[in-house]
């Protein structure tokens, strides 16, 4: 292929400047010694991260009790969001490589529907539904049920409905690249069901499995659309960062944004490194 | 076979759905023996290997492994291992890791399992590659993984499925004769499946060929080869020349046969009506002249129409006149060795050497 | 009977999750979008909720404006991923590719807040951009480039790019580079060889890249309430705002029920024109 | 081994997490505005009942919101503004009633006390308590902006694309009276009070233009104000007076028309779990000592009698400011909404904001 003429490479670098202005914007001003995220440069300093408040009457985040419970709400969140898109995860994976039963094909289908859902969407439909739910029972049984009004539990629900969808791809992928002679050679060893699932398939499917927890943890993580409708009292990070965003931001939120930012790279590094190499 | 047969097959039919791919198949297998089933693809050699392991269960018929009944004995209770086509080694394991699971799964302590590991790696010549990742291994040495893997828990019966499919000419070669001494070092039966005619018969004690779900015939390889039961045994065994004509009727010595090109030919064998004659190369001989052929009831002049060389192989393409074309292995000694294309030639064959089988069901 | 058993119960999570999170809850909302109220928590059967939505055009200039913007989006985003993707796929060599590629990533594992963020920090009146042009004297006072149609544009068009880039990167991929040659060896232009070559080879990658851009677009919300500002509301806020701020669920609902059927109706019309299937389009994207 | 024992990890850290959720202390769950509850309020709350505050700061709308998402569960106690109780509490039912003999009355400024019971209750049943008061004006940068006198100046050339409002009712029921109408003599008619709400709303949307944005949170508001972006609002009290404090150019004024009086007030959710603590709370916040920490730390006048006097003497000095006795007199005082005007009101919103 001939190289690239100097206007084509000059497009594409005017195109990455304008893909990391706005993010190199956000970490830059989380180090400037002023009350707003803004122009003019007054100084570098970590006081938006450490500080305990003194210098601009906010403290830093790492001592801001607002925003570490957030980012607690944030991980009661993830933690189950993560482990449950594992778990079923897998078990769709098996059900629609493995299984035959009438109504695959529809159920497979529905699957994938999620993610053409708006968030939003997601978010009022699995909010009306379990008010509804919510009221039935507590008229039949007379019993408080808490846990079907907005709060963390719904936001666990609601980030499920579509994060299972790509939990559910990413692990049905590689186990559809699995030699099922491998399975059929253990049996012939000798081994039990059980023991072939866990000596041989599971550890097959662990990249995927790994790479579709950690995908769910970033998404739970930085899901805005579907929280937002679900949240109760307890805000996640997002949800948080969000009102203070409205409220006229602080270089604070440029510090947590840094911190997410980094988080998340960490994160993506690792699902680069346990994703099994694509064949190019 | 005065002792119980390590393996025997009654009747094994398998059905899918109207479709017989194993119909009525039966054989017994001696200890100590290496069986081979020989067929093309598609001949439904690799599901009755499938019976044999318990991984398909036979529609009607019986499976009997040392006078044991295997029906409804799953896979992982059958005292049978299998060398399978991919090899399926444990990718997320080491050469020791694989070749010990069967051992883990038998229960066995790793202390007791060790020794044993390092025994037989060093008998398929792996020793030392005990803690090598198996992704890390050349091919014929995966493959003594796969066979050290089943080797090591000292099964009645190792079945193998065309283990030798995916590697290049050379170590095909090589490992046949491998194969055929650890076979013969360990004593341990071997039912080896195959297409390739060549593996068959050089490693086998027996052979089976199948065709379209049945055993056309049983046999020592050399049996196969120079006395074959049908036609397709005759033309799917070594190789040969295939003419198609009819039968014109009995004579003297065996049965005459009018090619499709006009001419009349001696052979042998109990066909009538349409028919296929097989003919093989090294079976044709050649010489300067017809006149010094006339020993033999068929004899004809033509011209060499290319020489394939390939040494001791080499082979001429012959053409005459009322005659198919016919390959006649060349040999490299005698005075027609350094023939050239466009000399004359005379070529003529025995009547036994030309087999007869009736056309229909080829 | 062990078989039925394992097949019951690796169904059971598919059907819970399916049914209880999906299907019922918009059956549910169904259901509330069909609700009108007649008093005081006494509510009847009936379409005065759609009725409303098309009487009344704020709403429905609303839903226009958003898609249509959507489907501008989502243009916009092609035609500038288009070059970025071809360059990765088929200019770029040796490590820049991977490199290139990463790099584009990079803004998703950010989350939407901070990317907007960054937008409204650069965009703003008293902002970076605004500083730089008044610095450099292209600009005398301040100028505030945040909530406008202009900023919405570009923080949807920023937020979509790496869902374009990636299935056309993939699609152009398999794109082998002596096809291009040999198109350029039989004698055509530039233009020529994109359109009869590179771009019909990468139909499927631009048609996955276009509908989840367009479908992440349409269900945005963060990014119009952020950089829209005072001008036009986004379909989503008429939702958000009709259950949050207005309690009226069954309206909102009338508006979740529209806003879904506009996506879909969009998405089938853009499979249909371009005759590729839903399943192979999500999996490939 | 690695994979179980980070399984193993994440649960125990799952479990962990979720019994630090349920912890035992008895807790009052509290739903209300920013600055309402300064920490040393809390901490002397929790150190003289034992009672852990839960605090969510929120605003009218997102009050209703959520407890009509919740039928009235998930909180304690709420303080929504006076004049918005009834109406939801007809159409929901999210409130329970108060049981006033819980209550200290005395503590209450007795007029506030008796109009707000008048204005939030339903079927006889009382179901708000006058807390936190205060006005909606202009706050205007005097030097920038010095011909703002009204709510309509807010269209004005002199504050083009530096104004800015509130996309809430206020602002619909300000410009109506700055229009020279009486949106609270409509309240009981729907049809003129939905005409009315279509004059106003077609103002507002010519003056659009002139608006920098719509401003949502307080801080945003003073954010704009402080770097100049935003000359003139239309905004509380109390924004104007902490900026007045730190640029004294920026000042709330009363409008020609009227400023419009609210109350915040406490109302205890249908479904609270914890009403004696939600009394304790009401009670304790009532005390003239602390009701006056409150007051300096919303930058608002309470409803706790005597309160005032302690309260600091720059609020009064601004107050004095603001508001000359005619201003007082001026304020307009929100009635309770009628059910569904709220739908008519936000339909007129929605369009403005819509409107290009």
């Amino acid at each position: 292929m001939n190289k690239a003429s100097l206007s084509y490479r000059l497009y594409i670098l005017a195109f990455y400047l304008f893909l990391f202005a706005p993010l190199v914007s956000v970490a830059v001003f989380a180090f400037n010694a002023s009350l707003f995220p803004a122009p003019p440069w007054k100084g570098f300093t970590v006081e938006w991260f450490t500080g305990t408040g003194a210098l601009f009457g906010k403290p830093g985040i790492f001592r801001d009790p607002a925003m570490l419970a957030a980012f607690l709400n944030s991980l009661k969140v993830a933690i189950p969001v993560t482990l449950l898109s594992i778990v079923i995860g897998t078990a769709n994976a098996f059900l629609l490589e493995r299984r035959e039963f009438p109504g695959k094909a529809l159920l497979s289908m529905m699957m994938l529907w999620p993610l053409v859902i708006p968030g939003v969407i997601l978010g009022i439909s699995i909010l009306a539904f379990s008010s509804r739910i919510a009221n039935a029972l507590e008229t039949w049984l007379n019993m408080d049920l808490d846990f079907l009004r907005p709060g963390l539990f719904l936001v666990i629900l609601g980030q499920l409905s579509f994060i299972l969808t790509i939990s559910t791809l990413i692990i049905g992928a590689r186990l559809k690249k699995f030699d099922r002679s491998l399975e059929e050679a253990a049996l012939d060893l000798g081994a039990s069901r059980l023991r072939v699932l866990t000596t041989i398939t599971l550890p097959f499917l662990k990249p995927a499995m790994v790479g579709a927890g950690l995908v769910a943890l970033l998404m739970s993580f930085e899901n805005f659309n579907t929280t937002l409708i679900l949240v109760g009292s307890d805000a996640p990070l997002p949800i948080y960062m969000y009102g203070q965003m409205r409220e006229g931001a602080t270089p604070a939120l440029n510090a947590a944004s840094l911190v997410l930012m980094l988080g998340a790279g960490f994160l993506a590094t690792l699902v680069a490194l346990v994703s099994p190499r694509k064949e190019a | 076979m005065s002792q119980v047969a390590d393996l025997a097959l009654l009747g094994v039919t398998k059905d899918f759905g109207g479709h017989k791919a194993v119909n009525d198949v039966s054989f017994e297998v001696a200890p100590g023996e290496f069986f081979s089933i020989l067929g093309p693809s598609g001949c439904g050699k690799t599901t009755l290997m499938r019976m044999i392991a318990g991984f398909e269960h036979p529609s009607a018929g019986d499976i009997v492994i040392r006078g044991q009944s295997m029906l409804g004995v799953p896979a992982n209770r059958r005292p049978v291992n299998m060398v399978f086509q991919s090899l399926a080694l444990f990718p997320m394991m080491t050469v020791g890791e694989n070749v010990g699971y069967g051992l883990a799964c038998a229960g066995i302590s790793k202390a007791e399992a060790g020794p044993r590991i390092t025994r037989i790696l060093d008998k398929v010549g792996l020793g030392g590659f005990a803690d090598r990742p198996v992704t890390r291994l050349s091919g014929g040495q995966r493959q003594r993984v796969a066979i050290a893997r089943c080797l090591v828990l000292e099964p009645t019966l190792v079945l193998l499925d065309e283990p030798l499919g995916a590697l290049d000419l050379k170590l095909r070669e090589h490992m046949k004769l491998e194969l055929k001494q650890l076979q013969a070092a360990f004593n341990t039966t071997f039912v080896y499946i195959t297409h390739d005619q060549s593996e068959a018969l050089v490693m086998s004690n027996r052979v089976a060929v199948m065709n379209h779900g049945r055993f056309e015939q049983v046999g020592s390889p050399r049996e196969l080869y120079h006395h074959p039961a049908t036609s397709f045994v005759a033309g799917f065994v070594g190789d040969t020349n295939i003419f198609s004509g009819e039968v014109t009727g009995a004579r003297a010595a065996g049965i005459g046969i009018r090619l499709s090109t006009d001419v009349e030919l001696a052979g042998s064998g109990s066909a009538s009506g349409q028919a296929k004659a097989y003919l093989r190369p090294e079976a044709v001989a050649l010489a300067g002249s017809v006149s010094e052929l006339s020993a033999l009831p068929n004899r004809f002049a033509g011209t060499v129409s290319t020489v394939l060389f390939d040494g001791a192989a080499s082979t001429l393409v012959i053409r005459a006149d009322k005659f198919p074309m016919l390959r006649a292995t060349l040999p490299q000694a005698g005075p027609l060795a350094g023939i050239e294309a466009g000399a004359p030639i005379a070529f003529g064959f025995t009547a036994e050497a030309l087999k007869v089988f009736s056309a229909r069901g080829v | 009977m062990g078989r039925r058993l394992a097949l019951f119960l690796l169904l059971a999570p598919a059907v819970l999750w399916i049914g209880l999170l999906v299907i019922l809850p918009h059956v549910e909302i169904a259901i509330l979008s069909f609700s009108q109220r007649v008093a005081a928590r006494v509510y009847t059967f009936g379409f005065a909720n759609y009725l409303e939505f098309l009487a009344e055009p704020v709403y429905w200039r609303t839903f226009a404006r958003t898609a249509l913007l959507s489907i501008l989006v989502t243009l916009i985003t092609l035609v500038i991923s288009f070059p970025v993707a071809l360059y990765i796929a088929k200019f770029a060599r040796g490590k820049s590719k991977p490199v290139l590629f990463l790099l584009c990533l990079i803004p998703f594992w950010a989350s939407e807040l901070v990317r907007t963020l960054g937008w409204m920090m650069l965009l703003r009146e008293t902002g970076i951009l605004s500083h730089f042009l008044q610095a450099i004297g292209v600009i005398g006072r301040p100028v505030e480039f945040l909530y406008n149609d202009g900023a919405l544009v570009l923080g949807l068009v920023y937020g979509g790019m790496l869902f374009m880039i990636v299935p056309l990167t993939n699609a152009l991929e398999s794109l082998e580079t002596a096809q291009i040659e040999a198109g350029y060896d039989l004698g055509g232009s530039h233009l020529t060889v994109l359109r009869r070559i590179i771009i019909p080879h990468a139909m499927p990658g631009i048609v996955a890249g276009s509908i989840v851009v367009f479908m992440l677009t349409v269900g945005n919300f963060v990014t119009p309430v952020m950089l829209g500002g005072k001008n036009g509301l986004w379909f989503t806020e008429q939702i958000y705002s009709q259950f949050i701020t207005r309690f009226n669920w069954p309206q909102g609902s009338a508006f979740g029920f529209m806003l879904l059927l506009l996506s879909t109706v969009i998405v089938w019309i853009g499979l249909r024109l371009t005759g590729q299937g839903f399943s192979e389009t999500l999996r490939r994207s | 081994m690695k994979r179980r024992s980070f399984m193993i990890r994440s649960v125990a850290l799952a479990a962990l997490l979720a019994a630090s959720g349920a912890q035992a202390a008895e807790k009052l769950r509290l739903l209300t505005w920013a600055d309402y509850t300064p920490k040393e309020v809390v901490d002397a709350f929790t150190k003289e009942t034992g009672i852990e505050v839960e605090i969510t700061v929120s605003n009218n709308e997102e009050m209703i919101s959520k407890l009509r998402a919740t039928q009235g569960a998930g909180f304690d106690l709420a303080q929504p503004s006076q004049d918005r109780i009834t109406g939801p509490q007809a159409e929901f039912g999210i409130y329970k009633p108060l049981d006033l003999s819980k209550l200290d009355t005395k503590l209450f400024i007795g007029s506030m006390l008796e109009a707000t019971k008048k204005n939030t209750t339903l079927e006889g049943k009382v179901y708000g308590l006058p807390h936190i008061w205060g006005t909606d004006g202009l706050v205007v940068n005097t030097k920038a902006a010095p011909g703002v006198k009204d709510y309509l100046d807010l269209c004005g050339a002199e504050v083009a694309g530096k104004a800015s409002l509130r996309a809430k009712r206020p602002t619909l029921i300000a410009f109506a009276f700055a229009m020279g109408m009486d949106p609270f003599a409509a309240y009981g008619n729907e049809k003129s009070y939905g005409e009315m709400m279509e004059k106003v709303g077609a103002k507002l949307t010519e003056c659009k233009k002139n608006l920098k944005f719509f401003w949502e949170g307080k801080d945003a508001l003073l954010a704009g104000l402080r770097a100049g972006e935003v000359t003139a609002a239309m905004a509380w009290d109390t924004g104007g007076w902490k900026l007045n404090g730190e640029t004294p150019e920026i000042k709330f004024i009363a409008p020609k028309s009227g400023a419009l009086g609210w109350v915040d007030t406490f109302a205890i959710p249908a479904k609270g779990r914890n009403d004696d603590a939600a009394y304790k709370w009401i009670n304790f916040n009532m005390r003239p000592d602390v009701a006056a920490k409150v007051a300096a730390s919303a930058g608002n006048f309470t409803a706790s009698a005597g309160a005032d006097k302690l309260a600091a003497g720059k609020l009064k000095d601004q107050f004095a400011e603001s508001f000359p006795q005619a201003a007082i007199d001026n304020i307009k005082w929100y009635p309770a909404v009628p059910a569904g005007l709220e739908a008519i009101e936000g339909k007129i919103l929605d369009k403005v904001k819509a409107a290009n």
